[in-house]
Formats: C-alpha cells, structure tokens, sequence
C-alpha cells in the first residue's frame, strides 16, 4: 500500500544526491511541480531518464541537478529548441552534462524490459543510425530461431520513477486517463516511485480508458493539484501554450534563467504553475 | 521563410510552404495508414482528411490510434489528439504492435539535414558527436518510422544548409551512406519515396537510389533548385510542374491553420 | 476496414484446410460458434493454437478438424480432464495429434512476438523444466548487456485468428471489455482475422476498461449474438456451467460424442449454445 | 477423497479436506501478494483475506489484480474477477509485468506428482512424453509462478500416486532433480517453503532441500504419512501438531463454498 505524504517529504524521502531518477509524461501529465520540488531540495548529480525531456528537464539541467542525461528527444514542443538542454552540452554550463542517446522505440522498450524484470529487450530498431556507434545501452541480439539479428536496449531501472496522475485513492491505487505515454512502466521499472496527483479520492469512480496502478506497486502518492502545469492533466485544465513559448526568452540567457530560479523555484514554497 | 508568392488556377496567391503542404497532402491515399509527426506532416495529413482522402488513418506517437483531431494539435500529446480517436493505446505499443510489424503505410519525416540518399539528421551539426556545433532534439520516433513504414515521406525545406551531400549523422536512415544499406539490413519499409520541399519533389533514381529532381513547384527554375541543393542535383528528363493549390485545398488549410491558435509547432 | 460478414461466409473465406488457426479468448469471450463453424465447414490437418484448449478444441480435435495442437494447458475449467484430446494422443482417435506445448507466459510472449513483428520473445521461463526438451519453439538467448542466459520462444503468427468480442461498429472498430486475455495480440499476429460480436452498433460508447482494436486491422466481423456461450461475455450473459459439466459424459464416449457431432453441428445451422 | 474426521475445539467435526485448506488460508500473511490458482488455492486465499489476512492482494492468471470476489470463482476467469479487481489486464501483462519482475510474495500450486525435491508434474504421467500412460492438462502458469514467486506453497493430497521419489516430467521446478538446480538457475524466488497435506506439512531440509514432515494434522500419526510418501519419508526432530480449525474458519469455510454452487473447479 503506497503511502500518503507531502509533495516536500516524498522528495526529501525518495530522491537521494546521485540517484537515477524518471520523470515521465508523454506532453500530457508531465510532473512539473515535482521536478521542481527536486531542484527546491538542490539535488545534484542525477541521472535524469526521460523519453522527451522538454521545459522541466531544461529547468532541472539548467538549476545543476544533473550530470547526466538518458533521452530520446529533447525540445520544447511547439516551440523549438531548450536552450539549457543546448547550453549544458555545448558549453558545459553550469555542470557538463553526459548524454545517453535513443530512439523512442529503444526507451519505451527499455522501460519495458526495466517493468518485466527483463536485463534487455529487443526490437527493431536503429537500423542503419549513427546511434549505436555512440550509445552503450545498445546492442545485437540474433533469433535463436532464424538467425536474424535485431537490436538489443538494455533495461532500465531507475532509483525513482516519477509521474503525474488524475486521481488516487487513500489505498494508493493511482488512476490516469488519455495519452498514458509510459508511465505505468516506468513506475514499475523503478526501485521507488513517487506519483503526483490531482486529488486523493475515497473511491476511484469508473473511468473510460483509465489505466490503474495498483497501489501496493506504488510507494508514494501526493496530492498536488495542477501539478502538471504548464503541462495538461484531462479532464482537469488544459495546456498552457503560453509557458511553453514564455520559457524559450526566458531559458535562452543565463541570468534571466537565474532569476527566474531564485524566484519561482527557491523564493516559492509552490511554484504558481 | 517565405517562398515566391504564384497565384493558383482562380487567382489567389500562395506561398510556397502552402504549394509544399499541399503537395504532402496530395501524395496521401485515402484509406492509408499514416504515422503523423507533428507540424507539418500533421497539417498536411488533416488537410487530407478534409478534401480527396476522407479514409486516411492517423497514428501519432503519442498512442492515439485514427485520431480525427477538429482542430490542428499543437504537439503530439494534444488532448484533442485523445478525445477524436478510435483508440488510445501505451506508447510501447504503439511503437511495438503498430510501427514495429510493418502495418503503417506512410511515414512523414523532416529534419535538420536531409542527404543524397535520403538519411536524415535531426542529432548533431558538426563532426564531433560529443562536441557538437548545434545540438538537435534527436531521434525521437523518426528511426523506426524510417525503417517499419512501407513508404516515407520527407518534407523540408529547400537551402544548402539542409540538402547536404552526406548528414553529419544519421539519425534515421533512407538508403544509408552508400545508397544501398536498405536491402543488406533487412528492413520492412522500403524507404523514402519523395521528398516534398518548398520548391518541388525529388525522388530516388530507381537504380542508385540518389534523390532526383522530379518535379517543381510553379514558377520555381530547375536552377533555384540546384542553388538550394548542397551537391550536383541530378535532374530527371522529364519535369513536371506541381498544379497549384486549388481554391478549395488553400480555402481548407487556412482555416485549419487558424485553428492552431498560438505558434505554430516544429 | 474490416468487412462485415456473415459467420459461414467469413469461415469459408478465411479458414483453409492445414491453416494454423488461434480461437483465442480466456474463459471469458471464448468464440464457440466460430469453432463450431469451422467444425460444420469440414477443415481439415488444422493446427489448432490456443493458449487454453478447453471445450470448444476438445470438439475440434475430436471432429478431426487438427492435426497438430499448440497450446499450454489443456482440460475443462471447473470439470476436469478433456477426453476428446486425450484420446487423440493417447491414441490417436479419430487422427494422431502432434502437440507443441508450452507454459502460459511462454504462448502470450509467443503472441507478443508475432503482434510485434518480431522473430521471437525473450522471457525468465521454463527454467529447470521439462519442457524445452520436448519443443523446438523454446530455445534461450543470452543478453549481449550482462551475459545472463533467459529463455527465448519462437513467435506465433497464425494464419487466422479468431476472437469473439462484446461490441464492433460498422466499420469494425471492435470493442471487448471484461477478462481480455490475449485477443489483441492474437488478432495483432494473424494474417487474416475474424472478430464474431454481440453485435453491431452504429457508434460504439464508451466503457470504462474497453479494449479497442481498430477496423483497419482487422479481416471481417461478424455478428453472432451469443457466439461465445456456454463461455460468458461480460455485459451480455453469465457462463454456462452445467455445459461444461454436461460435456464431460458426452465426451468420455466415443459414441456418444459422434452422436453430439451430429446432431449438434453437422445437423444444425447454428448449435443452440 | 475423505480423510479421518476429528473435531475442532469446541466439538464441530471436521474434514481433512478442511484442514488443509485452513492450514494453507494460515501461511498466508496479512498485505501479502498472492497468485491464485483456481480450486483450493483460490478458497484457501479466499478464507485467508475473511478471517486473518484482509489486505492480502489476490492475482489470477487472467489479468485481474487485486480482486476481492464476494462468492467463490469457479474458474480462474470468472466475471465475478473482473468485476470486482482493482485493476484488469491482458494476459502478456500479468505475466511480464506482475510475475516475472519478482513483485509476487506468494504462489500457490497443486499438481498430479509432487517428488522429494518438491518439483510438480502437471504434465504427463508414464516416462514416454509423446506416449503417456495419461495426459495431464499441462503447465498453464506454474513454471513460472514456481520460478519468480517469492514463495511457493504447494497444496496437494496425500498419497503414495501423487508423492514420488522423482516426478515423471519436471512441469514446474522445486528445488530441481538434485535438489541443487534452484540456485545455478539464478531464479528470482526461493522456491517451495511448505507442502501442505491433508495430512500434515512437509518443509525442505535447509541443507539438502528435501521435503521432510514437520507438522501433523489432528488425529495422523508419523506412520500413516509415510505410508503414503513414495519414498522414505524423513521426520523433523520435533513434529508439531496442527491447531484444529477454529469455528469462525470452518464457518466462513463452509460459507464460501456453498457460493460455488455447481461444481467444485479443478
């Protein structure tokens, strides 16, 4: 049964200095106020493990968190590049920051391999790409029964898998629905894991298209409302576009970055959005 | 950028990134099955829908499976991408049951750098992976689109800077750095079979698989193309010339255009 | 798009003598009718693959429809052993049986594998079992990340699957809800499918834990209410218990099986249930 | 099969059938997380989560997690599952994602053959697999819920037919043919901790993993066992004997039962 705590304990309890941490979200329910929660408790030398770091990831690579990075496209989508993201690996700044590199394909099935208990998993996939030649975590495997060869990813299991969900209930089963992304899978590929949501319920109200998490393979819930913002949650409130195209003036120089980490991140008990 | 601004057949005018949707639009067949990137590809694919190919499926990477979005989605994760489709499965099955198997009929691609035969870079600029000039987004679905799709699609648009005679990487393969890695690496799709840009279509020679310029776009020159064109671009014996948007495809992709409200995506 | 057709059109299309067909279906939505069908169509050297071969196979195989069954448990839920299928391989009546068998883990991989396109699938079974002895589509692979040997299992891609489902709309959308087993995937690995429903509906609503499988890859759909009884479908009637139960004197005996094929299949249009 | 008929504490007679069940409804833990096979292992988990054990978490092989039927299921894909189940999935998933990973703390099995070594046959009985003296129905999930549960109870009746020296074929692996396979396979469970009988408990030997008699039902004596092992049958140095059902369990016992109506599963 997953425990009920504050968004600042479960952070303060979970994420440890070095940890391997996902935060996962397919655009929709993105654990914003998490993520930021991780820079306000100043974690340094993470792993951060995403399929498409976008805003969040730039603002936690930007705040120092990191020092490495394992992804599979990194942009703010609708709007263009993220200029920390850029800035880390081109310039080192304000730490160098390592990169492990994949397709979506290779991450969703890592991620699946980390879920099932698996050491790999195999798919097709990279064919032909310069990705392999660059990339550790990327491998052969030949058919045992037709002697094809296909690529290997090997499993990944984070310290702390983090996601934002609708609803939970006071058992800790977690319930989302829409775009479900990954994040089932890498709540279970991780060691811990850590799931915001909009509201603790008493019951979990039948959902069309919801997927559940039973919450005996949860460790920890936390009710934040609008915790995916600027991100969008279903049925909740709706993305908002204007961050997103706000973030690439803001992330595009150093020390109006700065200024909005001292202000929105570690001025604010809670980030507005 | 801004193209040359011809009129069509009624005399309405329209710029080249217009001609070049509307092109992608036109090489869409209904009842095909298409995984959707999104900006372009997804304009051009709903423009589609809306006029000669009622039919036409759509994928997006996001998990929504024939979505019929009312209104352009501004990323991959829209809701609206959610709400309007059949089904919305995980994101490994969408890339392993759906992709994967080879049941995707069209595949659009763009990127940073498109070459010779036909690979794509949307990683690094430089030679340097670890210590590049400009750092991309990265693969995201695009290597596996390229390699399980029946045919793919690229659209871009057209400066020296982008048709390079080799990609510094290669992010998703066409026909590889030789012209012929296809066969030798077994894959289902059989590859990029037109390459829409804003100032025509280049297509693979049948033999050497080289991109070849096929097709401009009104009022283009083949020497404005091969000025855009970052090596010596062969050009077929017989050009056609692209017919101009009509009323009603220029009529339809504005509205949809409208629809997107702030920014367009990338 | 799927076709709509009626079930001995579809049948007499879409199943061909020496086919390799699944009836896929897990207690719940088991298509009967459909193997009926295919029992009154007089196939021929079928190979029959089922996860759970139970009542419905135990007709096949004793209606000689098979010639080789691929399966991983066998016998009547709630009842006991199935003597139709017994009898076939301990002795060969009415034609000899060749089994390629397996555990459950090992056919729903086998199913994943051939819904994903893949060769083969990659799991942590059979080990220290008897099994792999006995069947060539169980061999092991060894991860090219951490040297550890897992086994590998050849992936299913049978000619045809069959599924029974709640609800499909005009275009053959195909909606099931309930128990899902491994339908999806088993329609996903086929060449050519058939989806029998309830029925067909103009617009299908929507219902909290709906599977969807999309008109486009599917073959035909017919309609057959009641196609899954004495199995149950879940919204529409309750399983059928004193069938199972009936079924295990009629089959004990050859005789009396023949005189249940009869009259039953070959003298019906369509069995009662 | 009726064994002897001894009576609870406070005079209710019982069945050796019931103590086993109530026995095996014991080793359950409160919040454990249990893979159900249909039968006793299915009333037995059923008892448990009514009397000691409310939040013991219930898996079936049919993909519904965390159900909590009110009446007895009859096989192990009975609506009353899905109905009544925290959550539903396929088949692929129970296995791949809840089983294989290790999260199962306890699996229950049964089988035709049990040998010393605590290896289950469910498989063929005669030593020519493709000409059985009987064909049994197979493995269905148990080699691996013997090899990945945390904890493997088996439940089976005593007799001589059913405890051999070694299983005609291995379906799902105890400690292996020597006793020593568990830990050169790398497996992620330790394997069979307790067979509980109808006629008492037999637990592996720490060093050597053979099943040794540790506990007694009611009213059996050490002979009556052995006589029913088919090999010598080792005894613990001090044999307890098993706490007779309580009348609350054999009230909810009998209770859960009659909500099986026709037929008792296998």
């Amino acid at each position: 049964m997953a425990r009920i705590l504050q968004l600042d304990t479960a952070v303060a309890e979970l994420v440890n200095d070095g940890d391997t941490v996902a935060l996962e979200g397919f655009t929709h329910l993105i654990p914003v106020a998490a993520g930021h929660q991780i820079i306000r408790a100043r974690r340094r030398n993470l792993t951060l493990v995403r399929m498409t770091p976008d805003v969040i990831y730039d603002q936690m690579i930007g705040a120092g968190c990191a020092d490495k990075l394992v992804f599979s496209w990194g942009g703010n989508p609708g709007v263009g590049s993220l200029h920390r993201f850029r800035d880390a690996i081109q310039h080192s700044w304000p730490v160098p920051l390592e990169i492990e590199e994949h397709s979506h394909a290779g991450m969703a099935n890592r991620y699946v391999a980390g879920a099932s208990g698996l050491p790999f998993a195999v798919l097709r996939g990279y064919a032909g790409t310069d990705l392999p030649e660059h990339t550790e975590t990327i491998s052969t495997v030949r058919c045992p029964f037709t002697g094809q060869e296909l690529a290997a990813v090997a499993a990944l299991n984070p310290d702390v898998g983090v996601i934002h969900a609708q609803r939970a209930d006071r058992a800790g089963n977690v319930q989302l629905w829409g775009i479900s992304g990954v994040q089932k899978e890498a709540v279970l590929a991780s060691r811990r894991s850590l799931v915001t949501v909009e509201e603790v319920v008493e019951r979990l109200p039948e959902q069309p298209g919801a997927v559940v998490i039973p919450g005996w393979a949860v460790t920890a819930v936390s009710e934040v409302p609008g915790g995916a913002r600027p991100s969008y949650a279903q049925g909740y409130y709706e993305r908002d576009n204007g961050y997103y195209q706000d973030w690439d003036a803001i992330s595009r120089d150093r020390d109006r970055f700065l200024e909005w980490l001292e202000t929105e991140i570690h001025g604010a008990e809670r980030s507005p959005r | 950028m801004s193209g040359p601004r011809p009129e069509s057949a009624t005399g309405a005018e329209f710029s080249s990134d217009e001609m070049m949707t509307v092109a992608a639009a036109r090489s869409l067949s209904d009842e095909a099955v298409c995984f959707v990137g999104i900006g372009l590809p997804s304009t051009a694919a709903n423009l589609a829908r809306r006029t000669h190919a009622p039919g036409l499926v759509l994928l997006y990477e996001s998990g929504t499976l024939g979505t019929r979005p009312e209104r352009l989605p501004l990323s991959i994760g829209d809701g609206v991408l959610a709400e309007t489709a059949d089904a919305v499965v995980g994101v490994p099955e969408v890339f392993n049951y759906w992709l994967q198997p080879g049941r995707v009929d069209v595949g659009f691609l763009g990127g940073a750098q498109v070459d010779r035969y036909g690979n794509i870079n949307t990683t690094v600029i430089g030679d340097d992976y670890r210590s590049p000039k400009v750092r991309l987004p990265g693969a995201g679905g695009a290597p596996e689109i390229a390699a399980s799709c029946k045919e793919v699609l690229i659209v871009m648009r057209h400066s020296p800077r982008a048709f390079v005679p080799a990609v510094d990487f290669v992010t998703s393969v066409g026909y590889g750095r030789d012209g012929r890695a296809r066969d030798r690496l077994g894959l289902f799709g059989s590859g990029p079979v037109r390459v829409i840009t804003d100032l025509g279509v280049l297509e693979p020679d049948p033999e050497t698989r080289e991109l070849v310029l096929t097709r401009l776009a009104p009022k283009v020159e083949v020497e404005q193309v091969r000025a855009a064109t970052g090596w010596p671009l062969r050009v077929a014996e017989r050009v056609e010339v692209q017919q101009p948007p009509t009323e009603n495809e220029l009529g339809i992709l504005r509205d949809l255009k409208a629809t997107l409200g702030n920014g367009e995506s990338s």
